[in-house]
């Protein structure tokens, strides 16, 4: 796990980049005017607000994570369409539940992402993260952790923890390397 | 060319609008609250996900425009509706809403609702019980 | 459309008037919100009504009128800054009064001991 | 210019006293009397002139346009007026200079007393009628003040208000009187006035104007039924009663009646009026005073009669009447004022002015006593004193009158009874006070006063007897003077001398000695008869008049005002309604012939989603959450309805305020209940229904009409304009920045002043931290869920590349300064809520007002710009610059003035948000930290 | 054949509309309130988006990315409200 | 072009974000100085506009160089002049009060009073309706703020309700806005009175609607019957130096019911000409006479004040009902008159308040203040001149506004009314006096004293009472001049919209 910068003018080196992709999608032109101005500003402006966050670790393999990115959109529409599926279907025979996963990582943002993944996919939602900070005493070592999700139609709970373990947190956990 | 685009613009916003409705119905048609959630949080991203492809097409269409801005929509989708669902379902567990009857797990649904009010103990983990 | 449009206002400013006649500052202030809709629709529609006419020059052939739209946004702006004190002065009145009826007290005694109560 | 110097060096006078307030008492008084002496001696250096029918005159423009100058005038009765003024004043100031006490304080009075002085001869030597009325009124401001001069006693202070009253009532009547007279006569000036009788005189308005010119007379001079005042004003220190009870305020009323006497007298109405005012005044004056115990009340009560009196004879309509009405004014200044300082002495020097207690006091005060009884005398009208000769004279006027008719000889008869009671009076004044046996319960033993406060009484009553003795010597030329200027005219002859022979009069006078003396010998029944009535204490009663007047006003007004918000709105409301609503009853048709838009399906879904989240937020407007919710969904269609009516800037605009409100009405919601309890009757619900449709139901229509006419605007400038002259292709936006440019930056203005508002309501607040929701739940556990805090640090920079985009698109697409702050702040508030206050206050700590002010200042400062080219403020600029890579680029001072307000709204939003949500930190604002 | 497509699109996103309308005026629980109000506000998203289709116009891209933004933001506050009380605390 | 114009407006705005920034904001008395000197400054700027009015005539400035109707004009005329110097003048008297202690126990008090001043002046200035709309926003959020300054209960309950009536009023302003707008096209004042002339009657009809609604605002600041509810509980419970400044708020009212009935409905305006003057006439007198009442029957003194307020207000706006040069020279002079003896009153009542001790300004006996001689001077001076006793300007007021009447089938009622107020206010008044000065209960006396600031504010303020007797001759003349240029509304159509033709 790294959470140093390599430089200190780019200190989020990868939100810099979303930056001047957000705003050359903005102004949805690629003249020079945009590309400098794009440049300029994702630098600036993440320059600006790094105080503003807690430190997080960077990514450490970005073509890993084009990769996840990949895999989670077509999860998403194949999920969806599941989704839809159950909706339209008769109600009796849904299967909801409520089911507790253990997590590994530990990382806010891998965590976050963890989640957001979970609650996009499989008919899943995330329901909570815990023990939080609250439930611990300052000093108190981080525990392990759980992940409550709340599914719509349970086939097998061991199965499905097992996918988002594999499917999900392990490239997580590669991409972050924590 | 044009007319394979009007196909794709045609396809996509009714892809999407299908989507939207059926999430919406889900809002409607489910049991409980949490089954409620799946419906908006899934099926109205993907079918704003086909309005908004629907659009990119549609702009693009004429040769000198190029229309990419509404991925921006998309993205910010993706990235906060887990959020609002996240923040939700805490409220609901918050506010003890009933499961529908059989819901399996329903010991993680009071467990939860334990940690998310003050009556999870502090020392308390899900070992212990 | 105009008529629909007409009744909107309408609707909106009765139940905006009917909000700010209650006796608690929360459902003024939201009175205030709707009666500030119910204004902005109106100058707004003072302009006429226009469905293909953002004005933009150059996105089309006849434009509605610029006027009232900037006239609207004056207003909302200060509508906001308005209600916001408002709200506020609305928690200063029940920090300072101990309730929040807009007359800083309660008409009988024995509803103010039961909001006390609680 | 000496006329001038007569009336304006009591003025300078009144400050004297208070200049020498730090010296002794005799510096004190010398120099006070320095004015009105050199005031009296300038007089009399113009008696020749005066008498040989000189008028002297001053005169200077000071309002011209309301025909308000200064202008003074000495004739025949000014003159005479001036020198009793004057005369009588300078015998007081020495007289008070003893009467005073040590606790006193005589700076004060003697200042007060200068100023009526001043308004005095303001009054007589007025040649301005509007002029007259600033001094009339004044000497009732000047008489409040010294009659409340022992403040601490009660009816000093009550009397004084209800002699304020009286007098300032009938100071109202004559202010209107005058107008009138003014308007008429089509000037204010006296002798223009004077000069048009006829015209005033057969004018319609002619009785309006007498009865209010009257009744400032007469409650002015204590006339019937206004005269309770005057034995209230008793409680005054005595040298003012002496002053201002006897000699001068209470002619006032007289003086006016002689002034206008040219003008206004010899109709028929004059003398119904006039006389027989004065002929009540004088029955119940006469009457009354034999009963008072208190020496000052008795002469009070004689003064009212004698005032009756001179009214009397000036209604009597014969120019003869009105010569005796002046000698008499001169006789009762005389004897009047000396009667009252000498009661002044005797209270002064034996602590009591209860003539059941004061007995025998020839004894103590022999002195005293005898000048005291040649004045009684001459008040009772013996022979060989200056009283009997106008009451001869009065007499015989009052047997010549012919006005009632038939009914004539009631007059004389009632007169005599009048002078009855006066000998009656008179007498009892000095037996029972000099003889009468011993003084019973005096606190000390009486004694002669001082010889120098005996002084002025001695004069006065040597001039009693002189002009009783030789009267056409001493006062002819003067009452020569006098009536001439009264009269307007040639004067009648008349004949000064003591002895007429034998006549009516005669008998009359020795008639009322005769039964006089003999009412008193048998005033044991008479007082016996006048205990028996209920006593009438017009002190408490009028008090408790005007305190019922009062409380009456108070419950009139709390009718009206009841401190209810909601009867206010419900007022305010119907105000609206009948304004508005009328008119548009009048109107034939609302539709103005503008065809209508089609309807399609999509709008009315959103159109009935508008109405049914507006109809839930009124129905569930008791939970405050669930109709938080439903004015949210308002909020949204309203947005759309801006999209769909091609307004994007507005939809954008509302909703990010929108979002905003939403926040803010949810932090507040945090300290309010969440709850409204039930409490309107149903009455009242159907009441504010009611008005609440016919608002919505006006409102409606109005926007219907407007919206079915056709119409021409200015706007189509601002669309042929904003590109070439604001350099925008987006119009509203110029609007807004240039066309319009100082409408935002009051706007802004209104947003940092908000904000200051607020914060200035947060500081100290005594909040309290509810520990529960609505429903009795203790909050949740986790303060800031992990997933929020992680994304809600994402979206901030996103959040602040849209703003940038937002901004500077502004001025060409929808967009710009305002919209673009908003998203800036409300990113800001997200990490607010994701992290706290404390979490962000650790890493950006910026005071909020500053920004504000930075903002609003850039955008005042590139107003203020275009003054260095001369230009008008707000004064825009724009063009466009050909640069190699980037290609044209356009710079306008719009950008400037947008990023002021984009500042501005960052600030204002954010220290408006936060300071709310630093209420339940560490940071709660104090006030120490403000600045 | 663009115009029947967007306007059976338009037909559906109004049904949506509709239904969270329904949603929210039932309850029966606050979450189920604010989950239809935050869905109503993306529905919307794609309402002004076919706006725009409609017009012709990308004038209105705007107005559905803030939307995206506020819809998310107010359900964070009324989430927080609900949990909290004090949303910024 | 005179810049000097806008100058009212933004030099208050520049010394509010001065003293909101470093270094002024760092110490109370930096503060406190810039605030004064630049009031100070406004003053002599607001009389040398006057005098340049005078000279040159009436002028407008064109913001932003956009010519009128389509831009925001300033319109500088002898009216708006003499108001502007109206408000100046009190402002000094405020600002000097509060600086001597008032101004630091709440937050921004400087910056709040400079604001509001923008505001005020703003609104005196403006030649466009919707402006003066923003500038009545203005005005009332800093005066909300103001109004709270110090904190206490009473303030906020007052607050509350002003805020809530004023915000309804905004809303109909609002309204009457979009209808005006919606009807006629434009914005600016002159440019509606040209319009208003030939329309189609029905839109006449929405043209009255609107002028109504506008009636309704602005009674409503004016504090006209039944819209005065506000007034009392509001000005009775502010903080001695604001309500001072809040003396010239209802005389906004009046003023914009001056300029938009005598221009947009003046005589040009054919059959809406005179709108609303019976209803002006009515509902003044009825004001006049509450306010008497209310004087009577007040248990405070701050409260009698701001009931004299009332009273002077009633008898404006049943002024403005005559639509004559006479009566509208009465109306400039009983304002300026009416404002600085209000505004010295309410100070007054602080001080009187301050040494009484624990019974304050009610109308109670209490412990006797310890500088009875000074006080008692002011309050005596102050009451005859607010009561309409002459010699001071209130006596000159009050003669200008009954001799107005003369003539009018108008006269019998405002001369009646007028002159039964005059008394119930001199038996309050004198009521008053004599229970705050005179009822002792107790001889010992406070240690409070006034301070020299303070005493000077209150000089400063009734001053102007004397000055206003002392050249008495020039300022009616004023008066007359600038009525005379506010009837004649061709001549300022004439000068606003040269391009419109208009001949005599
Ligand atoms: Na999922
Ligand atoms: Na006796």
């Amino acid at each position: 796990m790294n959470m140093i910068p390599r430089f200190k003018w780019l200190p989020t080196p990868y939100r810099s980049l979303l930056l001047f992709i957000v705003w050359l999608l903005l102004n949805q032109s690629a003249a020079f005017i945009h590309l400098f101005f794009g440049a300029f500003l994702a630098i600036t402006i993440p320059w600006i607000c790094y105080r503003l966050r807690d430190p997080q670790p960077l990514i450490q393999r970005p073509l890993l994570t084009l990769r996840y990115l990949l895999r989670v959109f077509a999860d998403i529409v194949t999920a969806n369409a599941e989704v839809a599926l159950l909706i339209l279907g008769p109600i009796k025979r849904l299967r909801p539940a409520f089911v507790r996963v253990p997590l590994d990582l530990q990382h806010n943002l891998p965590l976050t992402i963890l989640a957001g993944t979970v609650s996009m996919t499989p008919g899943t939602v995330s329901a909570d993260i815990y023990p939080t900070v609250e439930h611990l005493g300052p000093d108190d070592p981080l525990p392990q952790r759980w992940l409550l999700i709340h599914v719509l139609d349970l086939e097998d709970e061991a199965a499905l923890i097992a996918t988002i373990k594999s499917r999900y947190e392990a490239p997580l956990k590669e991409i972050f390397q924590c | 060319m044009q007319n394979w685009m009007e196909w794709a613009v045609a396809f996509f916003l009714l892809l999407g609008g299908c989507f939207v409705l059926i999430g919406s119905i889900g809002l409607v048609r489910m049991p409980d609250f949490f089954t409620r959630l799946h419906g908006p949080t899934k099926a109205t991203t993907l079918g704003m996900g086909g309005i908004l492809l629907g659009s990119i097409f549609y702009f693009s269409m004429s040769p000198e425009t190029l229309s990419v801005h509404e991925m921006l929509i998309t993205i910010f989708l993706l990235i906060t509706a887990p959020v609002s669902a996240h923040m939700l379902i805490k409220t609901a567990l918050h506010h003890r809403l009933k499961a529908v009857e059989h819901t399996q797990g329903e010991q993680e649904l009071k467990r939860g609702q334990a940690f998310a009010s003050k009556e999870g103990n502090r020392s308390e983990t899900p070992e212990d019980q | 459309m105009e008529t629909l449009f007409a009744i909107c206002i309408g609707f909106l400013t009765s139940c905006g008037v009917f909000l700010m006649l209650r006796g608690r500052t929360f459902p003024v202030v939201m009175g205030l919100t709707m009666l500030s809709y119910a204004v902005n629709l109106f100058i707004f529609s003072s302009g006429r009504l226009n469905l293909k006419g953002a004005v933009v020059l150059g996105t089309s052939e006849s434009y509605a009128d610029p006027l009232p739209q900037a006239l609207v946004l004056t207003a909302i702006v200060i509508g906001f800054a308005m209600t916001a004190f408002l709200v506020i002065l609305a928690i200063r009145a029940r920090a300072d009064l101990g309730n929040d009826h807009v007359d800083g007290s309660m008409p009988d005694a024995r509803p103010a001991k039961k909001e006390r109560q609680k | 210019m000496n006329v001038l110097w007569i009336a304006l060096l009591p003025m300078l006078g009144t400050l004297m006293p208070v200049l020498m307030a730090n010296k002794s008492r005799n510096i004190c008084a010398l120099t006070t009397a320095i004015a009105p002496l050199t005031a009296l001696v300038i007089l009399l250096s113009l008696t020749q002139s005066v008498f040989a029918g000189h008028i002297w005159q001053f005169q200077a423009d000071w309002i011209p346009l309301l025909g308000l100058n200064i202008h003074f005038r000495l004739d025949g009765l000014a003159y005479l007026f001036a020198l009793l003024i004057l005369g009588i004043g300078l015998l007081i100031i020495l007289y008070a200079r003893f009467y005073l006490s040590e606790q006193d304080s005589m700076p004060r009075f003697y200042a007060y007393l200068m100023l009526f002085m001043t308004a005095m001869l303001g009054i007589v030597l007025s040649g301005n009628i509007l002029q007259i009325w600033l001094f009339w009124e004044l000497t009732s401001i000047s008489s409040f003040l010294l009659i409340s001069f022992w403040w601490h006693k009660s009816e000093a202070r009550r009397g004084a208000r209800m002699a304020l009253t009286i007098t300032g009532a009938g100071g109202l009547c004559l202010l209107a009187a005058f107008i009138l007279i003014g308007s008429i006569v089509g000037s204010y000036e006296l002798s223009v006035v004077l000069q048009s009788a006829e015209l005033l005189k057969n004018h319609a308005l002619y009785p309006v104007l007498l009865i209010l010119f009257l009744l400032g007379c007469f409650t002015k001079s204590a006339q019937f039924p206004f005269h309770f005042w005057l034995p209230n004003a008793m409680a005054a220190p005595t040298p003012v009663s002496a002053y201002l009870h006897s000699a001068t305020m209470v002619k006032a009323g007289i003086f006016l009646l002689a002034r206008f006497y040219p003008a206004l007298s010899g109709t028929e109405l004059w003398f119904l009026l006039v006389s027989l005012t004065g002929l009540t005044t004088l029955l119940v004056g006469a009457y009354l005073a034999l009963f008072k115990h208190d020496l000052k009340a008795l002469l009070a009560y004689s003064t009212i009669s004698h005032l009756g009196l001179i009214t009397l004879l000036f209604g009597l309509n014969s120019p003869l009447a009105a010569v005796t009405g002046i000698f008499h004014i001169i006789n009762h200044a005389t004897f009047k004022a000396s009667l009252f300082m000498a009661a002044g002495i005797i209270d002064h020097e034996s602590g009591c002015r209860d003539m059941r207690r004061l007995n025998g006091l020839w004894q103590f005060m022999p002195v005293t006593a005898t000048l005291m009884m040649v004045a009684a005398a001459a008040m009772a009208g013996v022979p060989l004193l200056n009283g009997f000769l106008s009451k001869e004279m009065f007499f015989a006027e009052t047997l010549q009158q012919n006005l009632l008719g038939a009914l004539s000889w009631i007059i004389p008869l009632l007169v005599t009874v009048a002078a009855i009671f006066s000998v009656a009076y008179s007498l009892r004044l000095i037996h029972d006070v000099f003889f009468n046996g011993q003084p019973k319960g005096l606190t000390k033993t009486p004694h002669e006063p001082p010889h120098l406060m005996r002084l002025p009484v001695e004069i006065l009553v040597v001039l009693c007897l002189v002009v009783g003795v030789a009267p056409a010597l001493v006062v002819g030329g003067l009452l020569d003077a006098a009536a001439t200027a009264v009269l307007a005219g040639p004067t009648p002859t008349y004949s000064l001398a003591i002895w007429h022979g034998f006549n009516l009069p005669l008998l009359m006078s020795a008639a009322a000695l005769t039964a006089g003396v003999f009412m008193y010998v048998k005033r044991k029944q008479l007082f016996d008869f006048q205990n028996a009535l209920p006593g009438v204490d017009t002190l408490n009663i009028f008090e408790r008049a005007i305190k019922q007047l009062c409380q009456q006003a108070g419950q009139l007004y709390a009718l009206l005002d009841n401190g209810s918000l909601q009867r206010f709105m419900a007022l305010l409301l119907t105000a609206f309604v009948i304004l508005a609503g009328l008119p548009l009853i009048q109107m034939e048709t609302l539709n103005g012939g503008r065809p209508e838009l089609p309807v399609d399906a999509v709008n009315a879904t959103g159109a009935a989603m508008l109405l049914i989240s507006a109809f839930a937020t009124v129905v569930w407007h008791r939970k405050r959450v669930v109709a938080l919710l439903m004015i949210s969904v308002v909020g949204l269609m309203v947005s759309i309805a801006f999209t769909r009516f091609s307004a994007p800037d507005l939809a954008l605009t509302q909703l990010s305020v929108e979002v905003v409100t939403v926040i803010l009405l949810m932090l507040a919601l945090f300290f309010l209940p969440h709850k409204t309890p039930k409490q309107s009757e149903p009455s009242k619900v159907v009441r504010d229904i009611g008005l609440a449709s016919l608002v919505g139901i006006i409102v409606g229509s109005l926007s219907y009409a407007l919206m079915t006419r056709p119409f021409t605007t200015i706007s189509d400038f601002f669309i042929a304009n904003a590109k070439t002259g604001g350099g925008g292709t987006n119009v509203v936006n110029v609007i807004l920045v240039d066309f319009r440019g100082f409408d935002t930056l009051g706007e802004i203005a209104v947003l940092g002043i908000a904000a200051l508002g607020i914060f200035k309501l947060l500081t100290r607040i005594p909040v309290f931290k509810p520990s529960s929701d609505g429903e009795g739940r203790p909050w949740a556990r986790e303060r800031h869920p992990l997933l929020l805090a992680t994304v809600a640090q994402s979206i901030l920079p996103l959040a602040l590349m849209v703003s940038v985009f937002i901004f500077f698109r502004g001025h060409n697409l929808p967009g710009g300064g305002f919209i673009a702050g908003l998203v800036t702040a409300v990113a800001i508030i997200l990490l607010y809520i994701s992290q706290g206050v404390d979490w962000v206050k650790a890493r950006m700590n910026i005071e909020y007002q500053r920004v504000v002010a930075i903002g609003l200042m850039i955008a005042l400062f590139t107003g203020l710009a275009s003054w260095i080219f001369g230009r008008p403020f707000l004064t825009s600029w724009f063009d466009y610059f050909d640069l190699p890579l980037f290609g044209e680029i356009e710079l306008a001072s719009a950008i400037a003035f947008d990023l002021g307000v984009y500042i501005t709204v960052v600030g204002s939003t954010l220290l408006i948000l936060s300071s709310l949500g630093k209420m339940t930190t560490s940071y709660r604002p104090t006030h120490r930290e403000q600045m | 054949m663009l115009s029947y497509v967007i306007f059976s699109v338009f037909g559906m996103i109004s049904l949506a509309l509709l239904l969270n309308l329904w949603r929210l005026m039932r309850g029966p629980s606050l979450p189920d309130r604010i989950l239809a109000l935050d869905t109503m506000y993306i529905n919307s998203i794609a309402l002004i988006i076919l706006y725009g289709l409609l017009m012709g116009s990308p004038l209105y891209f705007e107005a559905a990315l803030l939307i995206a933004m506020i819809g998310f933001i107010s359900t964070v506050a009324v989430c927080k409200f609900l949990l909290r009380g004090d949303i910024i605390e | 072009m005179n810049h000097l114009v806008v100058i009212p407006i933004l030099l208050p705005m520049l010394t509010a974000l001065l003293i909101m920034l470093p270094p002024v904001h760092y110490s109370p008395w930096r503060r406190r100085l810039v605030s004064m000197v630049s009031t100070v400054l406004l003053l002599l700027v607001s009389v040398t506009l006057l005098f340049q009015i005078l000279a040159d005539g009436m002028t407008f400035y064109a913001v932003g160089n956009w010519v009128p109707p389509f831009g925001i004009i300033m319109v500088a005329d002898l009216v708006s002049a003499i108001m502007l110097c109206l408000t100046a003048f009190l402002a000094v008297g405020a600002v000097f009060y509060g600086s001597a202690g008032e101004d630091e126990r709440g937050s921004f008090f400087h910056p709040l009073f400079q604001f509001q001043l923008m505001g005020i002046n703003g609104a005196f200035l403006t030649g466009d309706l919707f402006n003066l709309f923003v500038f009545f926003e203005v005005l009332l959020i800093a005066s909300y703020a103001l109004l709270i300054h110090a904190g206490g209960k009473n303030k906020t309950k007052a607050a509350v309700h002003y805020v809530v009536l004023n915000l309804t009023g905004s809303a109909i302003f609002l309204l009457a806005l979009a209808v005006l707008y919606g009807s006629l096209g434009t914005l600016n004042i002159a440019d509606m009175a040209l319009k208003v002339a030939d329309l189609p009657p029905d839109n006449q009809i929405l043209v009255k609607v609107g002028g109504l609604m506008l009636l309704i605002v602005f009674g409503l600041k004016a504090a006209i019957l039944p819209l005065q509810f506000w007034l009392p509980a509001t000005y009775s419970s502010a903080s001695a130096p604001v309500a001072a400044l809040f003396a010239v708020m209802t005389k906004i009212g009046v003023y914009a019911l001056l300029r938009v009935f005598t221009t947009i409905f003046g005589e040009q305006a054919g059959p809406l000409a005179g709108l609303a003057t019976n209803l002006m006439w009515v509902f003044g007198l009825a004001t006049l006479f509450l306010g008497a009442l209310g004087v009577l029957a007040s248990k405070d003194f701050r409260k009698l004040v701001a009931n004299l307020v009332l009273v002077s207000v009633g008898s404006l706006v049943a002024m403005v009902a005559f639509q004559n040069t006479a009566a509208n020279a009465a109306i400039l002079y009983y304002t300026v008159h009416s404002t600085l003896i209000c505004g010295a009153l309410f100070l007054l009542a602080d001080l009187i308040a301050i040494q009484r001790g624990k019974a304050g300004d009610r109308l109670v006996a209490a412990r006797r203040v310890s500088q009875p001689v000074l006080l008692g001077g002011l309050f005596v001076f102050a009451a005859i001149s607010v009561a309409g006793l002459p010699p001071f300007s209130g006596f000159i007021g009050k003669l200008m506004l009954l001799q107005a009447a003369v003539g009018s089938d108008k006269q019998f009622w405002l001369w009646s009314f007028l002159l039964l107020c005059s008394l119930m206010v001199l038996v309050g008044l004198s009521r008053a006096g004599s229970t705050l000065f005179w009822r002792v209960s107790g001889m010992q006396k406070a240690d409070e004293r006034a301070l020299p600031l303070q005493v000077f504010a209150v000089f400063w303020l009734l001053s102007a009472s004397i000055l206003m007797m002392v050249f008495a001759g020039p300022l009616t003349e004023l008066g007359f001049a600038g009525a005379t240029q506010l009837g004649d509304v061709i001549q300022t159509i004439r000068t606003i919209l040269p391009a419109s033709g208009v001949s005599l």
